[in-house]
């Protein structure tokens, strides 16, 4: 027993966000949306660092890690809100494809040429599909309604809620750096408004739930490791969790950010814009806590506090 | 304490609700944000005026209707049930044209009130500065007296900016520092000006979801005729501030707008019954309740109002209880549609107007005031407690 | 149309609260506790005012009053915390005996000698009861389980919730004023607390509660006076905010108060007792929801910007 | 990242069941802050004590058993299954003892730590006086090297309040000024002291639900030997902070509490589930989702500390985390309640547990540093933001 994210995991998890830190601005984000929205030089970066391949076995060219690591991972791109397909594909997609045996496109993943995205009946709609474009809010989501491939399979949803939930937990991160380094900067009333008993409350408040959002993700992606009967539960409760988290953080960071915040010109709406679609997405609110409904007061779980990890 | 209304107020619901049923456009109007909503809103409002229900509550003299507080509340309310569109002239329905009754001469009533009561001038507020937002009174832009043609105009320099209504509308009033060196609230002037003069730059500001409804503008050297000062030079402060008072006080925002959507919000929850969570159900019993309670204070204020009373820093309680309520109802919304929530035209083609209410419920608690200045007010006016400039 | 409590009523609301302020200080509570809980020189006073026969009809000699006039006063009794059985017997009580024909009692209940509180299947215990005591919270409160009348008529329990949300408006009321007093005296870090925004919000933020729980308690008992078949809707509405108003105010009172609202020795605790015993009593929050639900969501009241006195 | 308990861990698991089955009173004590339900709780420690499991993260030469902070959690874990009693030397256990064994001498060591491991003292804690609560470095109680033997004893005076357990217990520790003059953080050192030395008078705080567990304390003249300050005299503030570090820290709250609290609530509701509300249905729910949260929380916190990290400032992300939630289970279930919930025992004779609790949960967002120090904290120390005096 040892909760605990061990060195190699963080230290991936580190270069990558250093990389996105350093390639991957609120200007690329400007460029893009200028633009075409997605950029081959991005993800050719993404496919050299192997991160397409991070989940996919190592005899078909991957790193052959777990969802811990793609947890990480997925967190990382939520905090540089990436639009690339990414966690869809390689997070998402790959493990799904690979339980259902389905090894033929591995290679072409991993070289970055194949970027499958599989929606589900609950989840209909996914980035970068093969079919009409939809118009969502988040500017850079490229959603669309694919005319191919669709699964009612629970572990498909579980996968993209589990991503969905990590990426949700880096929004809510970025958010809260984007407002206190406002907080900072602003100046009302001759002082820097946080220094004001209000603005610090609020952000502290919401940096409470992201912190306490956080082991939940770590806990469930394990637990889809470990292959526990529970699992699902726990994948709920992590896009429940991550989700309030980072819509609370929306609400809070706009908010610190006054009428600043409602402009396109600072970059906190791309965060807000991704934080309101993924919140959404791989099953609503209500569908994760009814699952949480059925093994809590359903009784499908054992609780209490000899269950932690049950 | 008498809540039935008479039977000449149900005759003039019902004369509203035909009229309302008539005109209100069958379509949504596209957003007040863009040029073309902008201009949609306003041939609504020209219908409203050949109505003659733009400015129910002005005067007739000024080319309203003269109605009580209770008339205007229903007429609001028969407004929202039937779907109207936001108010391109608000700024000039609620807060300029209340605050020129109150402080402008006989000469700038008629030179002012009229056309915008026919829908023929729309008003652009202009109180924010770069470093004036929350502290409102930090205004460094100034209009000084011309040296030129016998001091008759104001020669403005500076900039305004989150200018509602600034991109598109006809005027802007706001307020400026007219004496050199003064400080915070003392040496400003309340001062109108034709947006199209000289010197005005309009920058259009992006809103997050991409349109452009608030601008920035820039004075440089300006000429205003002195005749476009309200109220005494110097006085600006103490019309700002009555202003601001309209702003938050009673016709911001009518109940009506909250009972529309509260109602809009128990049809989207019995559409979604079936998979909602708990929290959401209880979440829309909540609006209905919170709605129903925002009309009630209402009604109390109006007839308050009517009978002499004023309404002072209560106003800060409304502001805070309208506006987080209104992101509340729309917060659920959001995620009763779930994976929809993100989409701003549904499948079926239709907007996604609770997406597009969220976004803007969430400058609720920021404009006008924001909440923890109305936090503040609160605290140090009604309860008495203690004011510290750090606090 | 007019939303006015007018002047009369305004002016024998004062006069109670006046009386009350005087005769009716935290001192006499910490008297009572410390003795018999009830005083009948406190009653005479309040029969004396003639508060005991408020809603009885002037043929029984009372004044005759409404519903408004009774949640006025109902409201004061919260304010002043007090514990003699007015609202159970003269606002509760008396308006359901008479609504049963039954003016047996009313000659004595004006004069003071008769204070009968009625209990029903959904609130079974009333305080002052003749049956066995009861161990409740509030101190004051000589709760019990009465033998004899009780009732499963609706009105009863509309007329013990309504006179319960005035009682907890009062309270509410009571509890905001001693916190933003307390907070004026108390100094920590040099100054006093209250002119620490972590503070000034809380208060304000349960003073936006209890200012729009009032005017949906007087809605409410228009509404009763009125006959209107919405009435317990609205009733409930008025519960339930006033409930919710209350036990928001007494959570942040004992954090402004900080340990001493914890002591014996500060008022406060009388006032968060009663609160924490009319919330549940006359109906549970549950209750009260249910029947907003079945109206609101089930349909059975018309809803909409043009319902607002539906 | 490894979640599956080890065979080792699933045997001290089972050990400690046994134990707590076999021991573990059946009837629930009279409460902790009474003096008969003191005594009753003083015996439950000699229990433990007796099997071993008083000090279980105490090294083996203190009398415990240096478990690490894995079998910690499980240990508290069964404790919380088993339903254990409050304990009655919380003060001594997770406050005292930590401090004495990183900045006792070992002779204070000896002297203290094995007796509190054994049960037979029972420790107050003295922080707060009357001017200074949340604003703990106010303390103006005095300590004073005597004259009269070489300099060998303190002499107290002042007064201190809140004193937990004050009322029952032996011995108490708290700081005090030792140096004349000084002013706030300065010349303040941490003394521990026998409640029963000439000069002490406890005055029984009476609490709002009636029992008198907390205590003022006066001193008048109170002879304390010098030998009694833990670490440096003037390094009182260094020792205060690092004890309340451990206070607000990982063990003051162990997450199997809450998890047992949210495992009630769920079947309190499952009673109630024909009439609960929606809200209450959600709140059950959420009640089991964070309490979880907190247990994983505190599960890597534990593998931190483990592998050689520590814990800092995101204390106070947990104390505000587990007081709110308390409350909040509390709140929930008294809303099950309903008219019973003001009832101090049921009609069956049992006490309401829940009323109980829900007022001691009132106290947890105040004691132990008040949660709007904590967002202080959390703001200045982990997000950086300004510190203003008066913010």
């Amino acid at each position: 027993m040892e909760f605990l994210l061990n060195e190699d995991r963080l230290a991936l998890a580190e270069t990558v966000r250093d990389y996105l830190a350093g390639t991957h601005g609120p200007d690329v984000l400007r460029r893009l949306d200028a633009g075409d929205n997605r950029d081959p030089a991005i993800w050719q970066g993404l496919v050299n660092m192997g991160l397409t391949g991070l989940l996919v076995p190592e005899e078909f060219g991957g790193l052959g890690l777990g969802f811990v690591d793609a947890a990480l991972i997925a967190r990382e791109c939520g905090r540089a809100c990436l639009a690339e397909p990414l966690v869809d594909t390689a997070f998402v997609a790959v493990p799904w494809l690979l339980s259902q045996g389905d090894t033929a496109q591995m290679a072409a993943i991993v070289s970055g040429t194949a970027k499958p995205s599989v929606a589900h009946r609950i989840n209909p709609w996914v980035s970068d599909g093969d079919g009409a474009a939809l118009d969502s809010i988040d500017p850079l989501r490229n959603l669309t309604r694919p005319v191919g491939t669709s699964s009612s399979d629970p572990l498909l949803l579980d996968l993209g809620a589990l991503m969905s939930a990590a990426q949700l937990v880096g929004l809510a991160e970025a958010m809260l750096d984007q407002s206190a380094a406002y907080a900072k900067i602003r100046t009302q009333f001759g002082q820097p408004i946080g220094a004001f008993q209000a603005v610090k409350h609020q952000l502290a408040t919401a940096a409470v739930a992201i912190e306490f959002a956080k082991p939940v993700v770590w806990r469930a992606a394990q637990a889809l490791s470990d292959g526990l009967v529970s699992a699902p539960v726990h994948i709920s409760h992590a896009k429940v969790a991550a989700s309030d988290a980072a819509i609370q953080m929306a609400e809070t960071a706009i908010q610190v950010h006054g009428a600043m915040g409602y402009t396109y010109e600072v970059d906190l709406h791309f965060w807000m814009k991704r934080s309101w679609a993924l919140s959404g997405a791989w099953g609503s609110r209500a569908f994760h806590l009814k699952r949480i409904d059925d093994a809590v007061i359903g009784g499908g779980l054992e609780i209490g506090p000899d269950q932690t990890f049950a | 304490m008498d809540l039935v209304y008479t039977s000449e107020q149900q005759d003039f619901r019902a004369e509203v609700r035909a009229w309302m049923d008539a005109h209100v456009p069958k379509e949504p109007l596209d957003t007040l944000e863009c040029r073309v909503g902008f201009d949609e809103h306003v041939v609504w409002e020209r219908t409203l005026a050949s109505g003659n229900w733009g400015m129910v509550t002005w005067p007739e003299a000024y080319g309203g209707r003269g109605l009580d507080l209770i008339q205007w509340l229903i007429f609001e309310e028969e407004y929202f049930r039937a779907g109207g569109p936001n108010r391109a002239n608000q700024n000039g329905i609620f807060l300029l044209g209340p605050t020129i009754m109150e402080f402008g001469t006989p000469e700038q009533k008629a030179r002012f009130l009229t056309p915008m009561a026919k829908g023929e001038t729309m008003w652009a507020q202009a109180w924010s500065e770069p470093g004036a937002g929350s502290d409102m009174a930090a205004i460094s832009s100034k209009a000084v007296r011309a040296n030129d043609s016998g001091g008759d105009h104001y020669v403005i320099s500076g900039q305004k900016t989150w200018s509602s209504r600034a991109a598109f509308a006809d005027w802007g009033f706001g307020i400026f520092r007219t004496e050199d060196g003064s400080k915070r609230h003392k040496g400003l002037s309340f001062i109108l000006f034709d947006l199209n003069s000289p010197g005005i730059t309009r920058r259009p500001i992006r809103q997050l979801h991409g349109d452009t409804g608030f601008a920035e503008l820039f004075f440089d050297e300006v000429r205003v005729p002195v005749e476009n000062r309200i109220a005494g030079e110097g006085e600006g402060w103490k019309v700002a501030m009555a202003t601001a008072g309209f702003e938050r006080g009673l016709m911001l925002r009518s109940p009506g707008r909250f009972q529309a959507t509260a109602k809009r919000l128990v049809e989207l929850y019995r559409e979604h019954e079936a998979e909602a969570s708990p929290a959401a159900r209880e979440a829309v019993m909540t609006a209905w309740m919170q709605a129903q309670a925002y009309a009630y204070n209402t009604y109390a204020v109006a007839a308050k109002i009517m009978a002499g009373g004023s309404i002072g820093a209560e106003a800060s309680l409304n502001k805070i209880f309208w506006s987080e309520l209104d992101r509340a109802m729309h917060r659920t919304a959001m995620q009763l549609l779930g994976a929809a929530a993100e989409l701003r035209r549904f499948d079926d083609g239709r907007m996604n107007q609770w997406l597009e209410g969220y976004i803007f419920s969430l400058s609720g608690p920021i404009y006008a005031g924001s909440n923890e200045i109305q936090r503040n007010i609160t605290a140090e006016r009604l309860l008495d407690l203690p004011r510290v400039g750090a606090g």
